[in-house]
């Protein structure tokens, strides 16, 4: 047998779109050695649907049932994150009411607890452990009823709108929530039993995929995986918004840069979470509007001008960049998310020398979140 | 790596005898949340068929579809969703300005067939019609702005120290707000007796270009600046904004554009045929129906000549209306538009029968459009006094400048919007005024507002008050005798009928006594071999579709001809005249 | 005392002359429309004829004795006098008034009657005079007094 | 989209499902089979095919959010006989969570076809059914049964968990009945289906059939 060269060792294997370990439907391009990737590429494009240009003909109000489904694990940031835009550039900011406000926070607070929840999961779901996956996503299921009961729907809640909420808060809901984040406290031991204790989880989450530190100011690395460095970075406390400046928060960090770093890093903002929402349902004024007076949302216009809004997303920080021409409808509008830079950029930077076995953990400790990669 | 990471894992197994928390399928489906967002459900008999939830719906899920004959006020069309494109957001039911639409907490439905994802909610029955949770319009929450931009009035006692105009308008910034609240329904639109495309110019107004309102404004009413003062707004009953909040101010938005501009030739381009060069009409009457004849066939190339027997056009606008809901300075606008269209007029000139002979035969086409002259009478012991007077003949006085003396004490018979004219000219004439009505103050066919205004000023309102008599004082003045009546509901949905209460007398001893219970036509001087053609029992005219009367070449229009006698009317009238004439101008073209 | 068919007769009389009287005051009038007006108004006391023949006739049940409520309108309104140019506000009144005379007539003798059965009938009659009254009363109600 | 695009209206299409009949998916020994066995024994096969579907977990939309909690014990897909597949190879039930990119159309296409028959497509909410949310998005198909037959849709936006139980309640039956047939009718309408393919598929590069 003649020796072969690299070039002809190597195989050439596409991992997605249709594959049960991708984070969503995108694909990637790897080319192995062995069982270890040389490079890869991501390939993306698949669920594009254009949502930049859809909302350049809808009037504001109509963006709202858009921006939710730009991700769909955690729509919430990007309802908040268009009213305030819009908000900003109207000046009806300055008439949101305050009991608003903290309901608001509330929501943006839930909506990154479920996210956390299932992403957890996904860590060790990955690696082919179904049990722990099978718990958080119930656990984020009780947040989904909570969710329900408040914005009458499960998953796509168009809740926050521009003056405030669409609905008040129902009769009760903070003693159900209540009970739901107790139930889910109940079981974060027996998680962590199957997640940080499990010599699998162990075994193939320390030292794997580890992010160096001088990449998070190259590349504009955000949220949980800069925190897993150490870097105690969150877009809530360094420009807080909404109530976050009320609230007692300090950003989690943990060290280790690795795909254990990072989930250990989910963990504990999962218990900050709980913690937050209590300290919101504490401090909530329980009289007062919801929602600011609309002006005729069919002719609404908005001055011209151009802001970007940022908010901390359970992936990192989201941000959006609206440009208005005094019309009814936004000019242009840019969403910046945190998964182009971490599923695009980051993971192809990090894909040689990873085994093949362990990209999709990687992808998952990323949190790649191929609707809001494409828009 | 320690045994504790191998063993930790198995605690999972603990879980096998936990409660399990399945959810059962026994049962069917968990509900949804009490205010789920689910399958449509929408109360016809509220719904007013107006399309802003079809508006506000960016995915074009909802399409209006006739289900019922149109209405005033109801376009007979209903929302049918298609579930092919709704997302469940809910806009339609926040915005629904009926707040008819709502939403169950429902959400099964699988079928096989692509096509059978849509329905009329409320028409098509469907098992979660009358479901009791779920998303509904919440008070507090509107997607619509339900407050009008409040109009500056001046203060009630200073009102009655002048004839200056009570309104004082709308600010440009005021008009742009005011004007951004149409949804664009387009109910008003049919409402109206013109059918003035509303919407447009309330969106030219809203988008800053008040000439282009203007032009729009004249597409189909000549008179605009006297409606955007007076006009009895049947637009704004129907507003589909005002179900629930304040209707558009739609009538000061006329007024604000018409009010922008001093020299209307000069906005105005009208661009249409001149179909009727060298042909010639004659116009009896210079009132709103007149004059709106006048213009539309002026603009058309038409020869047209007024005949108006006061000083001065303008019909009942110019000598029913008081100055100060209707100055002088805007009527003269309005004439001076139709003298820069070639409108020629003969003033302090009353027709009689030869001479309408001799114009039918002279002229292409004769319009005539000369009111309800004639106060009804009260028929009351005592009318004949001294000191008892028509409101009409009053207010004709008023308005053409003469001196009109109403003491110091006035009792005002009637509710319409006559009777309140009377009252507060004789409130800045210096005398307390007294309103008597037979029925009660929501059956006063006036305008709401101007009842208000009337009592801002300090007209006393006394209802369910049926004139006995009116006797001579010794002194002079006048006794004016009134029994209470009650109200009798005769037939279910009618106004209730005023009964006398017998036995009961009540005195109000006043200086005059002024009749405004109603007016009828006067056309006595009609000749006989016409009027047996034209009119009808009633005494009043009755025309074809195209406006013509019986009479080849007679058309007619305004008060005589309609039932409701407001301005808007009498100006459709007038519209329809015009599109008689000048129809049959064209067929005999060809 | 007289009988039954002689009041009816009496009565059936009656009808016919309003009906003569509002003839008569058609052919006097000029204008085409209360010429019209008046035509109608005879037309309806003819009906009115027909109705109580009827009754004679046996072939329809006894008139109806519930009290009819008017509005009252007739009562504090002054007469007219029959005119060559009557208004249709006039001929209303006029109308109203000549139901509220038959009335008057059916109810006087209805007092002055001790037979209980004639008693009955002259009130029935006066009731139906009545009804005609509020007829021409709501008329008057809706075309005249619109803005009162 | 437009209707003009597509000239052909959908010839008999996956609905109303034609009755199970003789067809190129049958095998020789089935043909050879007198008929009312061969009845019978479709309606056993057709029992045992509806108890055990098997899903292919493939994300393709927004939808597949939901599908999560289904696999969970709290609605629990498993005690009706469904579990999530990782291919096409081992599943019959391929659900289209929502809208469809052109590019995944592509992809979609090529994982039906590889699926082994019987085999049924389930379209889930607006998106499949009409466009949905992106009805005038550039890049996204309105009518899923314009490329693929679809079997069954569940409406929703998305549809909850438990309406994706009720609506596999409903295919169940279907499948019972014998009336799902939309694998049949693909095969049979091949021509219609990959023209319609192909218009929307410019880069057209897959062979005529995965098999």
């Amino acid at each position: 047998m003649t020796e072969q060269t690299a070039l002809e060792r190597r195989v050439q294997l596409w991992f997605g779109p249709q594959h049960p370990g991708i984070t969503g439907n995108m694909a990637v391009q790897a080319w192995l050695e062995g069982d270890t990737l040389t490079s890869g590429v991501t390939h993306v494009g698949y669920l594009h649907r254009g949502f930049e240009k859809l909302m350049e003909r809808r009037k504001f109000i109509q963006s709202f049932p858009i921006v939710c489904r730009i991700c769909v694990p955690e729509p919430d940031t990007n309802e908040w994150l268009l009213a305030a835009s819009i908000e900003e550039l109207s000046g009806l900011d300055k008439e949101v009411p305050e009991k608003a406000r903290w309901i608001r926070t509330l929501f943006l607070e839930m909506s990154r607890l479920s996210s956390m929840l299932m992403v957890l999961g996904g860590h060790v779901g990955a690696m082919g452990l179904g049990t722990a996956p099978n718990w958080l996503i119930t656990l984020r299921d009780y947040i989904l009823d909570r969710f329900e009961e408040l914005t009458g729907a499960r998953v796509y809640h168009m809740y926050v709108t521009y003056g405030g909420v669409r609905r008040d808060l129902p009769e009760g809901f903070a003693e159900r929530l209540e009970a739901n984040l107790q139930e889910i406290e109940s079981k974060l031991p027996l998680v962590d039993n199957v997640i940080f204790d499990s010599a699998v989880f162990r075994k193939r989450a320390i030292g794997v995929g580890v992010v160096p530190e001088e990449w998070v100011d190259e590349l504009g690395l955000t949220g949980p995986i800069v925190r897993a460095m150490g870097i105690a970075r969150d877009t809530r406390t360094d420009y807080p918004y909404e109530k976050y400046g009320e609230l007692d928060i300090e950003p989690m960090t943990t060290t280790g840069s690795d795909i254990f770093a990072r989930a250990w890093m989910r963990r504990l903002e999962i218990a900050q979470s709980i913690d937050l929402i209590r300290q919101i349902l504490a401090k909530m004024p329980t009289e007062g509007p919801y929602s600011a007076k609309l002006p005729n949302m069919l002719t609404w216009t908005i001055p011209a001008g151009e802001t970007y809004v940022r908010a901390e997303a359970s992936r990192g920080e989201m941000g959006y960049y609206v440009v208005t021409d005094g019309s009814d409808k936004i000019r242009r509008v840019h969403v910046r998310g945190p998964s182009y830079v971490h599923g695009v950029t980051l993971l192809e930077r990090l894909m040689p020398g990873t085994n093949i076995a362990d990209l999709s953990a990687l992808m998952v400790s990323l949190q790649v979140c191929p609707p809001e990669i494409e828009r | 790596m320690s045994l504790k990471y191998t063993i930790a894992p198995f605690s999972a197994w603990l879980q096998a005898v936990s409660k399990p928390f399945t959810v059962p399928v026994t049962g069917g489906p968990r509900p949804g949340a009490p205010r789920y967002r689910g399958w449509h459900i929408n109360d016809v008999e509220k719904c007013i068929g107006c399309g802003t939830c079809s508006a506000i719906c960016q995915n074009e899920a909802i399409d209006m579809v006739p289900v019922d004959d149109p209405v005033v006020g109801d376009s007979g069309l209903r929302p049918k969703i298609d579930y092919g494109r709704c997302c469940w957001c809910a806009l339609c039911v926040d915005v629904c300005p009926s707040g008819s639409l709502g939403m169950s907490n429902e959400y099964v439905w699988a079928d096989t067939d692509a096509d059978v994802f849509r329905y009329i909610p409320g028409v098509d029955e469907k098992p979660w019609d009358d479901s009791e949770l779920g998303w509904r319009r919440e008070e507090g929450f509107e997607l619509v702005d339900h407050d009008r931009v409040p109009m500056g009035m001046l203060d009630p006692d200073e009102r009655t120290q002048t004839w200056a105009e009570v309104v004082i308008g709308y600010t440009e910034e005021q008009a742009r707000v005011e004007a951004s609240r149409c949804v664009d329904c387009g109910l008003c639109v049919a409402a109206c007796p013109a059918h003035m495309h509303i919407p447009d110019y309330i969106g030219a107004i809203r988008d800053g270009d008040d000439a282009r309102a203007v032009q729009i404004i004249y597409d189909n009413n000549a008179m605009p600046e006297m409606c955007g003062k007076v006009c009895t707004r049947r637009c704004e009953s129907v507003c589909s904004i005002g179900v629930q909040g304040d209707p558009l101010a739609i009538r000061w938005l006329k007024r604000y554009a018409t009010e922008r501009f001093d020299n209307l030739a000069e906005v105005l381009q009208p661009q249409v045929e001149r179909v009727g060069e060298g042909r010639t009409v004659a116009v009896i009457g210079g009132g709103p129906s007149g004059l709106t004849v006048a213009y539309y066939l002026a603009i058309r190339g038409f020869e047209v000549t007024v005949h108006e027997a006061l000083p001065q056009v303008g019909g009942a606008t110019f000598f029913g209306i008081p100055r100060y809901r209707f100055p002088m300075s805007s009527l003269e606008k309005q004439v001076d538009l139709l003298k820069s269209a070639g409108v020629k007029f003969v003033l302090n000139h009353r027709v009689d029968g030869d001479e309408l002979t001799r114009m039918l035969a002279e002229n292409d086409a004769v319009f005539m459009g000369v009111g309800l002259m004639k106060p009804m009478a009260l028929r009351a012991p005592g009318e004949d006094l001294p000191g008892v007077i028509p409101a009409l003949d009053m207010l004709r006085e008023q308005n053409l400048g003469h001196e009109v003396d109403v003491g110091e004490k006035v009792v005002v018979v009637g509710g319409g919007n006559v009777a309140i004219d009377a009252s507060r000219i004789s409130r800045r004439l210096g005398a307390e005024v007294t309103i008597a009505y037979r029925r009660r103050v929501v059956d006063m066919p006036a305008d709401d507002e101007e009842i208000e205004d009337a009592e801002a000023e300090g007209v006393e309102i006394v209802t369910q008050a049926i004139p006995l008599r009116v006797e001579a004082t010794e002194d002079g003045k006048l006794d004016f005798v009134w029994g209470p009546a009650e109200m009798v509901q005769e037939e279910e949905g009618k106004r209730p009928r005023p009964k006398l209460i017998e036995g009961v007398e009540n005195h109000l001893v006043v200086d005059r006594v002024i009749v405004a219970i109603g007016q009828g036509p006067d056309l006595d001087w009609l000749p006989t071999e016409i009027s047996e053609k034209i009119c009808n029992k009633w005494g009043y005219i009755e025309v074809d579709e195209t406006g013509m009367t019986a009479v080849e070449g007679l058309y007619a229009g305004g008060d005589l001809v309609n039932d409701t006698a407001d301005a808007i009317s009498a100006i459709a009238d007038g519209l329809r005249a015009v599109n008689g004439i000048v129809d049959k101008t064209r067929a005999q073209h060809v | 005392m007289k009988s039954f068919e002689e009041i009816l007769d009496f009565a059936i009389d009656n009808e016919q002359k309003a009906h003569d009287l509002y003839m008569d005051i058609a052919e006097m009038a000029t204008r085409p429309g209360m010429r019209q007006t008046f035509l109608e108004f005879a037309a309806q006391e003819m009906q009115h004829r027909e109705r109580l023949e009827a009754i004679k006739a046996g072939k329809l049940p006894e008139l109806d004795q519930a009290r009819v409520e008017t509005l009252g309108l007739s009562e504090h309104l002054v007469d007219v006098p029959v005119e060559k140019d009557m208004d249709y506000q006039s001929a209303l009144l006029f109308a109203m008034k000549a139901e509220q005379r038959a009335y008057d007539l059916y109810a006087g003798l209805a007092k002055a009657t001790d037979d209980p059965n004639l008693v009955t009938l002259f009130e029935g009659l006066a009731q139906e005079e009545l009804k005609h009254k509020l007829h021409f009363e709501r008329e008057y109600d809706d075309v005249v007094l619109g803005d009162n | 989209m437009a209707s003009s695009k597509f000239p052909l209206a959908p010839p008999e299409h996956s609905r109303p499902h034609a009755p199970m009949g003789e067809g190129c998916f049958l095998g020789e020994t089935e043909r050879q089979q007198p008929l009312a066995l061969k009845e019978a024994l479709a309606k056993i096969k057709n029992w045992f095919r509806a108890n055990s579907l098997w899903v292919m977990a493939y994300g393709t939309g927004c939808g597949s959010i939901e599908l999560r909690p289904l696999t969970t014990a709290r609605f629990d897909m498993e005690r009706f006989g469904m579990a999530m597949r990782p291919t096409p190879r081992q599943s019959n039930v391929l659900i289209i969570s929502g809208y469809l990119s052109v590019k995944s159309l592509k992809r979609v296409i090529r994982a039906y076809e590889q699926m082994p028959s019987p085999k049924w497509v389930v379209g889930l909410g607006s998106c499949t059914i009409n466009g949905g949310m992106y009805w005038d998005s550039y890049n996204t198909i309105n009518r899923l049964d314009l490329y693929v037959p679809v079997d069954l849709y569940i409406a929703g936006c998305m549809p909850r968990p438990e309406a994706l139980l009720e609506g596999f309640g409903v295919l169940m039956e279907k499948i019972k009945a014998g009336e799902a047939n939309g694998w049949n009718h693909y095969l049979e309408q091949m021509d219609w289906y990959k023209e319609n393919q192909k218009k929307l598929i410019t880069d057209w590069d897959l062979p005529d059939y995965n098999w």
